[in-house]
């Protein structure tokens, strides 16, 4: 989470986007403030309460001046800002961001315990992705069932880092983290351990709570059965970083 | 209806998938009526025609190209139908048939019969097409012109797709159903 | 030290130097040493013993590693000297016998050819004259007089006005203005800053800043202290490959010698202004050459980038406001103060300043390093200097900028070298290697191989670039095998827009660098290997349903 | 208030603990000295054990997870033991265009070994090397140290050979 200015200190801008006027503070990403007034912008490893990854690339958003690209989620607000979120370019480049998920492991809908409920499935809709143009690379990862409620598929894994960010950040176990580079990156707990074998993981489910996708379930979700609720997350943020 | 129209043509086939499309595009219930009003369905597992016609105006195809002969009808269709639909995730993205892909196909084919099989184990070679190393999904292999995702797209989605295209509007699939719907 | 003490150090050096007859240097950079440098050098100290009357020694790199090793004799008194190339161990006694008398024949490597001729050294200037390994010889060639000056006599503000007025753009690749990002850190507020040496050297077929920490490696840490005198940070960090033992090592002997001397610690010339370096050793990532990723790697983790802003100079390591400069960079800056930034700006072009180094490689006879004026042409490069393609066989392209550069091929020989040019024709700068390549090489597998490259280096963070870069080398590959087709090829195009606009870091945003530019001066290339390259389909519309 | 974590143990008696542990103190036990820690053990054992990753973690107070990813993010970092010999091929541009592909084709079809692999029997790593700066000796090689360059698949095999007969 980007650190917040004092009170005293806070300048208000105002700023277009898509032509819209809005204020902010200008402490504010272009992403929080789009979200307060109303404007989606397609994100995946942006969660409210967390540190920014930046990492999705798909809350990228173009100036309307020199059409220079940023990322909205790591981008303040400053006065005078003219950013458009859904030019024809950045709709091009969302899909095809989500078409290269998609083929990067195995993301079979019908038969995944979060059919219905998951994130790079409504982003597919919302980017319109219909079919994924780029060759399935078909490497096999394992799945991990040996902790007591639940279960890792890194089949079905994002490496959006929510779960590892949350436990460090909210929780303080750092129980996950990447491990590897490019490719062959994969979330893991310990030192590569059997997530069940953890000494550091407490067993309190916030990074199952914020998985996007179905690769953290809890056992005994069968397809589109995995319900989540992360609305506990801007309270112990609030907390966690209060003075 | 204000203008009479030119009857569509249009032919559908299941390659590897579990027919759940095509059963689908059946539960459109009474809308099959309207549907038999503007189209002519020339060739399909749900019809008694055998025979491709050379011109077909629209071409529905369900499921993945796993096998020789699923690679050979794609092909037919590409070559016989100016507009060809991917119906259902099968044919989109390869879904469950393209699981397969994980392992390689002497494994898979191990597995399938000679592991499970206690007599006489072998893997048939005679009266079923061979396998292709890797599961496709349709435009894979052809040119696909639209995409309708959905294990099995619902009804309502496949007639809205009939029915823009009846209507000689190009549909928007991704209103009205998505992966694994 | 004072200034004063420091000159009359320098002269005391100076003198005894002279009070040799002969002085004999043997190349000790890594390419010489992979030549039997070091047995040569052993083989002719052991001869010369404690002879007063000729000093051998080793010394930094000499610049045409393809004839190494080098060995240069000259004598007091005489202005020329004489280089031999190729000696082994065997020709020490040769050597010695020859001293002041006829040149030896069949070692000579004339230096009046074009190689030597046309090159123009500033941040080489001691490289392969003095020894590394000793602060007295760096001293005597003038080395810490812009520190001691700068601290004794300048302010921070007028030493940023110097390199202002060098005109200087980093030479690690970006050529972003060096006064510009030295401002920026000297503006922020806050006692703790930090200055970071880039020598995370990471581009396959450059070698310059190892050349520099070999052969002169008192320059660097000197530019360093200059930097941080500007900018008001106290701590320095240089980030060197651990591939490069040899430039760790002579890297930790500068700065003990430093440290000794009274050149780097605390209150340096007396002065308020303390200053230290500490190593850090890279593990193998060269994704570590960008900034937000080698100061994660310092910090001691992933080596990821983190998104900009805010950059480095704001909030940069552990939070402070953090100054990069890569070694080439910072070499350059005692010059700069010794002779002011005037001087500097007469060298090179308009809008881009003063020398760079290049590491010549790949089908070209003299391989080695060089150092030219900015504004000089690739034809010069390659053809005078360089000795052009051997083996009779035809120029075809010259690659620049690494993973991150593209390929040029003969029709741009004539452009002058400078970072807008290269940049307007598909290529960068890049921190200097220059690959040469002749018809054998096939341009599709060349774009594939550095494909390969950052995907290898991908850090894994951001989608675009870590699956990105995979389905680009899936898709070169496939083509380079023959088996790709005209849809490929619009994807890979589709892909390469994607990657370089959306990817977080500079590494996936260059990425697609080798492929365009091979596509956009080599396309025919990619058209032949297509299996579909005659029948390319037509589009198809949707069916004309309504009446 | 902070908490004092106790003093790990080192795995085992084996002295070179001790030298790690000099590298941990003169950096203060900073997390930020992870990766020269980790320079240190692969230097001393030739490779990270999953014993060694936990002394380092508890030693500099880092979790178990960090370090291991650390420790697969760089590749100069091994978590398997190296063989007794190593052969790191160059595979720089120049090297490349020069013939690096034929060496290693060379180590595959002679050792059944790709880079970055050892062989059965402990005898031969093969390591790959983005550009080892003897660009001038395109196409190159180090094995066990020594830097080799203009070379042929004979030679290198040869030399391999070599420094295998000398050892036994």
């Amino acid at each position: 989470m980007m650190k917040q200015a004092t009170a005293s200190q806070i300048r208000v801008v105002t700023l277009k986007i898509n032509d819209r006027d809005v204020t902010a503070r200008e402490d504010e990403t272009i992403l929080q403030v789009a979200r307060e007034n109303g404007i989606r912008i397609p994100s995946l490893c942006y969660v409210e309460g967390l540190s920014v990854w930046g990492a999705c690339r798909l809350c990228m958003v173009e100036f309307a001046g020199d059409h220079r690209l940023v990322a909205a989620c790591s981008t303040r607000a400053a006065e005078g800002m003219e950013v458009l979120t859904h030019t024809d370019r950045l709709r091009r480049y969302r899909r095809m961001i989500v078409e290269l998920l998609f083929a990067e492991r195995n993301h079979v809908c019908a038969v995944c315990v979060s059919n219905g409920r998951c994130e790079l499935q409504n982003l597919a809709t919302e980017c319109g992705v219909d079919h994924v143009r780029v060759p399935y690379r078909t490497a096999v990862y394992h799945v991990d069932a040996s902790h007591d409620w639940f279960r890792v598929d890194h089949n079905r894994c994002v490496l959006c880092t929510r779960c590892v960010r949350v436990c460090d950040e909210i929780e303080g176990a750092h129980t996950w983290d990447l491990m590897g580079r490019g490719m062959n990156c994969q979330v893991i707990t310990d030192l590569h351990k059997p997530w069940g074998e953890s000494k550091s993981c407490t067993g309190c489910g916030k990074c199952v709570q914020l998985c996007p996708t179905g690769a953290l379930v809890r056992h005994g979700t069968s397809a589109g059965e995995m319900e989540r609720d992360a609305d506990f997350l801007p309270y112990l943020s609030r907390m966690r970083h209060a003075e | 209806m204000s203008t009479p129209r030119r009857r569509i043509t249009m032919a559908t086939t299941w390659l590897d998938g579990c027919s759940g499309c095509h059963m689908s595009l059946l539960d459109i219930d009474e809308r099959l009526v309207a549907l038999a009003r503007d189209v002519d369905i020339v060739y399909s597992p749900l019809v008694d025609a055998k025979q491709l016609p050379d011109s077909v105006d629209v071409g529905l195809i369900e499921g993945s190209v796993s096998t020789e002969e699923d690679l050979h009808k794609a092909r037919l269709f590409r070559q016989h139908c100016r507009f060809l639909i991917s119906l259902g995730d099968c044919a989109v993205c390869g879904n469950v048939p393209g699981m397969r892909n994980f392992f390689p196909l002497d494994a898979v084919l191990d597995r399938a019969y000679r592991e499970n099989v206690q007599r006489n184990p072998q893997v048939p070679t005679e009266g079923v097409p061979r396998l292709l190393e890797l599961v496709q999904p349709v435009h894979g292999v052809v040119d696909v012109d639209l995409f309708v995702p959905g294990c099995p797209p619902p009804a309502d989605a496949i007639w809205h797709v009939l029915s823009e295209l009846i209507a000689g509007r190009t549909p928007d699939p991704l209103q009205v159903t998505r992966f694994g719907k | 030290m004072q200034l004063d003490e420091l000159n009359e150090l320098a002269t005391k050096v100076q003198q005894a130097q002279q009070a040799c007859d002969h002085v004999v240097r043997v190349c000790m950079a890594a390419s010489c040493q992979s030549s039997g440098a070091a047995a040569v050098l052993e083989s002719l100290r052991s001869k010369t013993g404690d002879c007063q009357h000729v000093c051998v020694h080793g010394a930094g790199c000499m610049g045409l590693c393809a004839a190494g090793p080098l060995v240069e004799v000259s004598q007091r008194g005489r202005a020329e000297t004489v280089l031999y190339q190729h000696v082994t161990a065997d020709d020490a006694d040769d050597l010695l016998a020859h001293l002041g008398g006829p040149v030896i024949q069949r070692l000579h490597c004339p230096t009046d050819i074009p190689f030597f001729a046309r090159q123009q050294k500033i941040v080489l200037e001691n490289s392969g004259i003095i020894d590394p390994e000793q602060i007295d010889h760096y001293i005597a060639a003038e080395g810490y007089q812009a520190l001691v000056t700068a601290l004794t006599e300048m302010s921070p503000a007028e030493v940023l006005r110097e390199v202002d007025a060098s005109g200087l753009r980093g030479r690690g690749g970006g050529g972003y203005p060096a006064a510009l990002k030295w401002a920026t850190v000297a503006k922020m507020p806050g006692e703790q800053k930090f200055v970071i040496c880039n020598a995370d050297e990471g581009d396959p077929g450059a070698f310059m800043d190892r050349a520099v920490l070999e052969s002169d490696p008192h320059r660097v840490i000197e530019g360093m202290a200059l930097a941080a005198y500007a900018v008001g940070a106290s701590h320095g960090f240089v980030y060197v490959r651990a591939e490069y033992p040899l430039a760790i090592e002579r890297l930790t002997t500068a700065i003990r010698q430093a440290t000794k001397y009274g050149l780097l610690g605390s209150n340096i010339c007396d002065t308020r202004f303390s200053f230290d370096i500490e190593i850090r050793l890279g593990a193998g990532a060269f994704v570590c050459g960008e900034e937000t990723a080698l100061m994660a790697s310092i910090e001691g983790g992933r080596g990821q980038p983190r998104p900009r802003p805010p950059y480095p100079a704001q909030s940069g390591l552990w939070g402070y406001p953090t100054l990069i400069n890569n070694v080439e960079t910072l070499a350059n800056i005692p010059p700069i103060l010794r002779r002011g930034g005037a001087w500097f700006a007469t060298i090179g072009t308009e809008k881009s300043k003063g020398t760079k180094v290049f590491a010549l490689a790949g089908r070209i006879c003299n391989t080695g390093l060089i150092e030219v004026p900015m504004g000089i042409t690739l034809r010069d490069i390659v053809f005078t200097i360089g000795g052009g393609v051997p083996d009779a066989a035809r120029f075809k392209a010259v690659q620049t900028g690494g993973p991150s550069g593209g390929c040029l091929p003969e029709q741009f020989l004539d452009l002058p070298v400078d970072y807008d040019t290269l940049r307007q024709v598909g290529s960068i700068m890049g921190s200097g290697g220059m690959i040469v390549m002749d018809q054998t090489s096939s341009m599709v597998d060349v774009a594939r191989y550095f494909m390969e490259f950052c995907m290898d280096e991908s850090c894994g963070k951001c989608i675009p670039c870590r699956a990105g870069t995979h389905q680009m080398h899936e898709l070169l590959a496939k083509i380079a095998r023959g088996q790709g087709t005209c849809r490929d090829l619009a994807l890979l195009e589709e892909l390469c827009e994607v990657v370089s606009a959306m990817s977080l870091c500079g590494l996936g945003q260059t990425a697609p660098n080798p492929v365009l530019s091979t596509l956009r001066h080599f396309r025919e290339e990619y058209l032949v290997k297509l299996q579909d390259r005659d029948t390319a389909a037509a589009p198809v519309d949707a069916p004309e349903t309504a009446s | 208030m902070a908490l004092q974590l106790a003093k790990p143990a080192p795995p085992d008696d084996d002295k070179r603990w001790k030298m790690i542990e000099v590298t941990m103190r003169r950096n203060g036990y900073a997390s930020h000295a992870l990766i020269e820690t980790l320079h240190r053990v692969q230097g001393l054992f030739g490779y990270l054990d999953e014993p060694a990753m936990h002394f380092v973690a508890d030693s500099l107070g880092l979790p178990l997870s960090k370090v291991y990813g650390v420790s697969t993010f760089y590749h100069l970092f091994s978590l398997k033991p190296q063989g007794r010999h190593t052969c790191v091929i160059c595979t720089g541009t120049a090297c490349y265009i020069k013939g690096a592909g034929e060496l290693i084709e060379g180590i595959r079809s002679h050792y059944g070994i790709e880079l970055g692999q050892t062989t059965p029997d402990l005898e031969l790593s093969a390591i790959g090397a983005r550009c080892i700066g003897a660009c001038g000796l395109a196409p190159a090689a180090v094995v066990d140290g020594e830097v080799l360059g203009k070379l042929t698949v004979e030679r290198l095999i040869a030399k391999i050979e070599e420094v295998k007969r000398h050892a036994t």
